[in-house]
C-alpha cells in the first residue's frame, strides 16, 4: 500500500498523471467510438423494444459511472478526512462535475428509454428515481463545494457531507422501491434494469461502452484533479503574497 | 446539558424566538394547497398525506438556519465547544430543542389541518403516529445540515439543498403510512422502517453535527 | 477553586490561520497564581494562539498541557443573549460548569442593580462585565482572555484588574491578550511577533511542495 | 448503412444527441477550465520570477 500514498505528494501525482492522461484518453476515445459505433449500426433490432434497445449502449455505462463516482468521492473522502491526503480530495471535488453529468446523461437516456412503453416522456420508475435523487446529492456536494472559502474546511465539510450523504442515498433506494410498491403491486417491467439481460450480440459492445465510459472517467477525472492542484496552488501563493 | 435544553427553550419562547413561525408556514400551505388544486374533495383527499408531510418538513426547514446561526453571531458557540459538555451533546439537545418548539406542534396541529384537506378518518391517527415518529429525524438531520452550513453567507439556500435529499427516507416512509393508513392497508413497515431511521439518524448523525462544527469554528 | 495547584505549560507550539502556519516554537510556562500578558501588533496570532489554548484549534505541532476541563476562555465577543436577563445568563452559564450561586460574581462585576435587566438593554461595558462575571461563574482556574478590556471605562478596567489579582491569590492563573495597561505589574508579557512562523514553516508535506 | 431503426428513430435519436452534447460539455468545461487555471498559474509564477 505504500506506493499509493506517494502519490499524496502533488508533485508525484502531476508527473504521473502528466504522462498517463493522453494514453488513457485515446483509449477512451477508442473504447467509446468501438462501443457506440458497433452497437448503433451494427446490431439488430430487438424483437420488444425496437430500436430503442440502442439506448442501452448509452444509458447502462453512464448509470453505471454515476453511481461509481459517488463511490469513488466517497473513498476519496474516507482518505482525505482519515491521511489528510489533499489530492484525494481534490480528486473527489474533481469527480463531482463528471458524476452529475453522468447521472444526468442516465436520467435522459433512461426516460428517453422508457418513452415508448410507459407513453410519457418521465415515467416515476424506481430506478430513474433513484438517479433523480442521487442527482440532488450531487448538486448538494457540488453546491458546499463552492460555498466555502477556505480549501481545507471545504475539503473536510464535503468528505462528511459524503460520508452521511451516502447513507442517506442507499436508504432512499429502498425508500423509492417501497413508494414505488404503493397501491398497485409489482413495478412495470424496470426497462431500466442493470446487467445485460439481451443476448449476446448486444453484450460484447456494451462491454466497450462501459470500458469506455470508465476510462473518460478517469481521463476527465485526472485533468480535473491536476487543475483542482494547479487552482490550490495559485491560491496558497496569494495567500502567501497577502502574508507578505 | 438540560441546563442548554432549558435555555434555548426560553429562548425560543421568548420575543423574537421565532417559536409560532413554523407552525404559521404549516397553516399557511394547508390553506393554500387547496386555493391552487381547487375544492374537491376527493382530489384533496388523495394528495392529504403527502401534503401534511411535505409541509411538516419544509416548516422544520424554515426554522433550522437560525438554529446555530445565533449562537455562532454572538459567540456563545465558541464557549460552548469549551463548555464541560461534548459538542455531541451540545448538537442533540438543539436538536431535541428544535424538535420541541417545531417538531412537536407541528405533529399536534396536523390533524386539524388534516380536517381542512378532507383527509380520510381512517388517516388521523396514522397522521399523527407517523409525524410523532419521523418529525424528531427531520430535526436531527436538519441539525447536521445547520451544522455544515453555519457561519456561510447564504447558508440558508444552502442548506434547504443539502437537508432535503437527506429527507427523502423520512418522508417516503411517513407519506406512505398515511396513504395506507387512509387506505386501510397494513401500515407496520412504513412506520417501522420511519422509527429505524429516526433512532439510526437521533444515534449517529450527532457526531457528524459535532465534527462539522468542530471544523467551522477551527 | 480546584484545589490541585493548576499550571499551564506550552513547549514550542505552531498554529495556522486559514491552513497558512501564523507562529511557531511558542513556548512558556504558567504556574498557579501567574498572569501572562500577550502583546504583539493586531494580526500577529495573538485570538490564533488563544483559540488554540482554548481548545478551539488543533495547534500545527507541540504540546500544551493543563489539567483536563481547566480552561475558561473569553473572546472578543460576548456571547451574551438579547432577550435573557443578567442572572437567567449567568445561571446558565453556572448550571452548565455546575457551579452555585450566581450572586457574587454579580456583586463582584457591580451588575447587582442589573441583575434582573435584559441583555439588550445593556450598554457594551456592562455586557463585557457580565461577560467577565460568566469567568467568575464557570469555576474554572485557567483563564485564557482575548481583549478582556475592550469598551470597558478605566473605573471598571481597574475593577477587572482587581477581579483577576484576586484569580491568582486564589491560586488561578490568567493568559491574556490586550494592548491596554491592565495596571497588573505582577504579571508576565509575553512578544508574540518574535513567535512569527518562518516561510519554510512546518506547513505539511502538500503545502510544502507547493510554497 | 444507416441501421433500420423503424418507429423510434426519434428516440434513439434523440438519446444519442443528448449524450452527445452533454459529454461534449463536459470535455469542453474541463479543457477550458485546464486552460484557465493554467494560464493564471503560469502568468502569477512569471510575476513571482519563481
Amino acid at each position: 500500500m505504500a506506493s499509493i500514498w506517494r502519490y499524496a505528494n502533488p508533485r508525484k501525482f502531476m508527473e504521473t498523471s502528466g504522462w498517463l492522461l493522453p494514453g488513457v484518453s485515446i483509449l477512451a476515445a477508442l473504447c467509446i467510438a468501438t462501443g457506440v459505433i458497433w452497437g448503433f449500426f451494427f446490431t439488430g433490432e430487438d424483437y420488444r423494444q425496437g430500436s430503442t434497445v440502442k439506448i442501452v449502449f448509452l444509458h447502462v455505462p453512464a448509470a453505471l459511472m454515476a453511481i461509481n463516482a459517488w463511490l469513488m468521492m466517497l473513498v476519496a473522502s474516507l482518505i482525505w478526512l482519515i491521511r489528510r491526503h489533499h489530492v484525494s480530495a481534490l480528486a473527489a471535488k474533481a469527480a463531482a462535475p463528471v458524476g452529475v453529468t453522468m447521472t444526468l446523461i442516465a436520467l435522459i437516456t433512461g426516460a428517453v428509454w422508457g418513452q415508448p412503453m410507459w407513453g410519457t416522456w418521465w415515467a416515476w420508475d424506481p430506478r430513474l428515481t433513484s438517479f433523480l435523487i442521487l442527482f440532488l446529492f450531487y448538486l448538494g456536494y457540488i453546491a458546499l463545494w463552492q460555498a466555502i472559502e477556505d480549501p481545507d474546511t471545504a475539503a473536510d465539510l464535503t468528505s462528511v457531507l459524503c460520508l452521511v450523504g451516502s447513507v442517506f442515498a442507499l436508504l432512499s433506494r429502498y425508500a423509492v422501491n417501497f413508494w414505488n410498491q404503493g397501491l398497485h403491486q409489482g413495478a412495470s417491467l424496470s426497462v431500466v434494469d442493470e446487467g445485460a439481460p439481451m443476448d449476446i450480440a448486444y453484450r460484447l459492445p456494451l462491454y466497450f461502452a462501459m470500458a469506455g465510459f470508465a476510462l473518460l472517467f478517469i481521463a476527465l477525472l485526472l485533468a480535473g484533479t491536476r487543475t483542482e492542484i494547479r487552482a490550490r496552488r495559485m491560491q496558497a501563493l496569494l495567500t502567501r503574497e497577502r502574508m507578505g | 446539558m438540560t441546563a442548554l435544553l432549558i435555555r434555548d427553550l426560553r429562548l425560543a419562547m421568548r420575543a423574537g424566538g421565532g417559536f409560532g413561525l413554523g407552525l404559521a408556514f404549516y397553516l399557511i400551505l394547508a390553506v393554500l394547497v387547496p386555493l391552487g388544486v381547487g375544492p374537491e374533495g376527493d382530489t384533496l383527499a388523495l394528495i392529504a398525506p403527502g401534503i401534511l408531510w411535505v409541509g411538516a418538513l419544509l416548516s422544520c426547514l424554515l426554522s433550522l438556519d437560525r438554529l446555530f446561526a445565533l449562537d455562532y453571531e454572538d459567540g456563545s458557540l465558541d464557549l460552548l465547544a469549551t463548555a464541560p459538555i461534548p459538542l455531541e451533546g451540545v448538537v442533540t439537545m438543539k436538536a431535541l430543542a428544535h424538535w420541541i418548539t417545531t417538531g412537536l406542534p407541528l405533529t399536534l396541529v396536523a390533524p386539524v389541518l388534516g380536517v381542512l384537506l378532507n383527509l380520510p378518518a381512517a388517516g388521523f391517527g396514522w397522521l399523527v403516529a407517523s409525524l410523532l415518529l419521523g418529525t424528531p429525524a427531520l430535526s436531527v438531520i436538519g441539525t447536521f445540515g445547520a451544522a455544515l452550513t453555519l457561519g456561510l453567507r447564504r447558508g440558508g439556500l444552502l442548506l434547504s439543498l443539502l437537508v432535503l435529499p437527506l429527507y427523502v427516507p423520512t418522508l417516503v416512509f411517513g407519506a406512505q403510512a398515511v396513504v395506507r393508513g387512509a387506505a386501510g392497508l397494513g401500515t407496520a413497515t412504513p412506520l417501522l422502517l420511519l422509527a429505524g431511521i429516526t433512532a439510526g439518524a437521533a444515534a449517529l448523525l450527532p457526531f457528524a453535527s459535532a465534527a462539522a462544527i468542530r471544523i467551522n469554528l477551527r | 477553586m480546584t484545589d490541585a495547584p493548576a499550571a499551564l505549560t506550552v513547549d514550542s507550539l505552531a498554529c495556522a490561520r486559514g491552513g497558512i502556519p501564523l507562529l511557531e516554537g511558542v513556548s512558556f510556562a504558567l504556574n498557579a497564581g501567574e498572569a501572562l500578558v500577550l502583546r504583539g501588533p493586531n494580526g500577529c496570532g495573538k485570538t490564533t494562539l488563544l483559540r488554540t489554548l482554548a481548545g478551539l484549534q488543533p495547534p500545527l505541532a507541540g504540546r500544551i498541557s493543563a489539567p483536563p476541563e481547566s480552561i475558561a476562555y473569553a473572546a472578543h465577543a460576548d456571547g451574551l443573549k438579547p432577550t435573557l436577563t443578567a442572572t437567567e445568563t449567568l445561571q446558565f452559564w453556572a448550571r452548565l460548569h455546575g457551579q452555585g450561586g450566581v450572586t457574587p460574581a454579580l456583586e463582584r462585576m457591580n451588575l447587582a442593580v442589573l441583575a434582573q435587566r435584559q441583555g439588550q438593554h445593556l450598554s457594551a461595558g456592562q455586557k463585557r462585565r457580565l461577560g467577565l462575571a460568566r469567568l467568575l461563574v464557570t469555576g474554572r482556574p485557567i483563564w485564557v482572555l482575548d481583549e478582556p478590556t475592550v469598551s470597558l471605562d478605566s473605573a471598571s478596567v481597574a475593577l477587572f484588574a482587581g477581579v483577576v489579582r484576586e484569580h491568582l491569590a486564589r491560586g488561578g492563573l490568567a493568559v491574556i491578550a490586550t494592548h491596554v495597561d491592565l495596571g497588573l505589574p505582577e504579571a508576565r508579557s509575553l512578544e508574540i511577533a518574535r513567535f512569527r512562523a518562518t516561510t519554510r514553516a512546518a506547513a505539511d508535506d502538500f503545502l510544502e511542495a507547493f510554497l | 448503412m444507416m441501421p433500420e431503426l423503424g418507429p423510434y428513430a426519434a428516440e434513439v435519436g434523440l438519446a444519442y444527441a443528448a449524450t452527445g452534447a452533454l459529454l461534449a460539455g463536459l470535455i469542453a468545461y474541463v479543457l477550458i477550465r485546464a486552460r484557465r487555471v493554467r494560464r493564471a498559474l503560469d502568468e502569477l509564477e512569471s510575476r513571482r520570477g519563481k
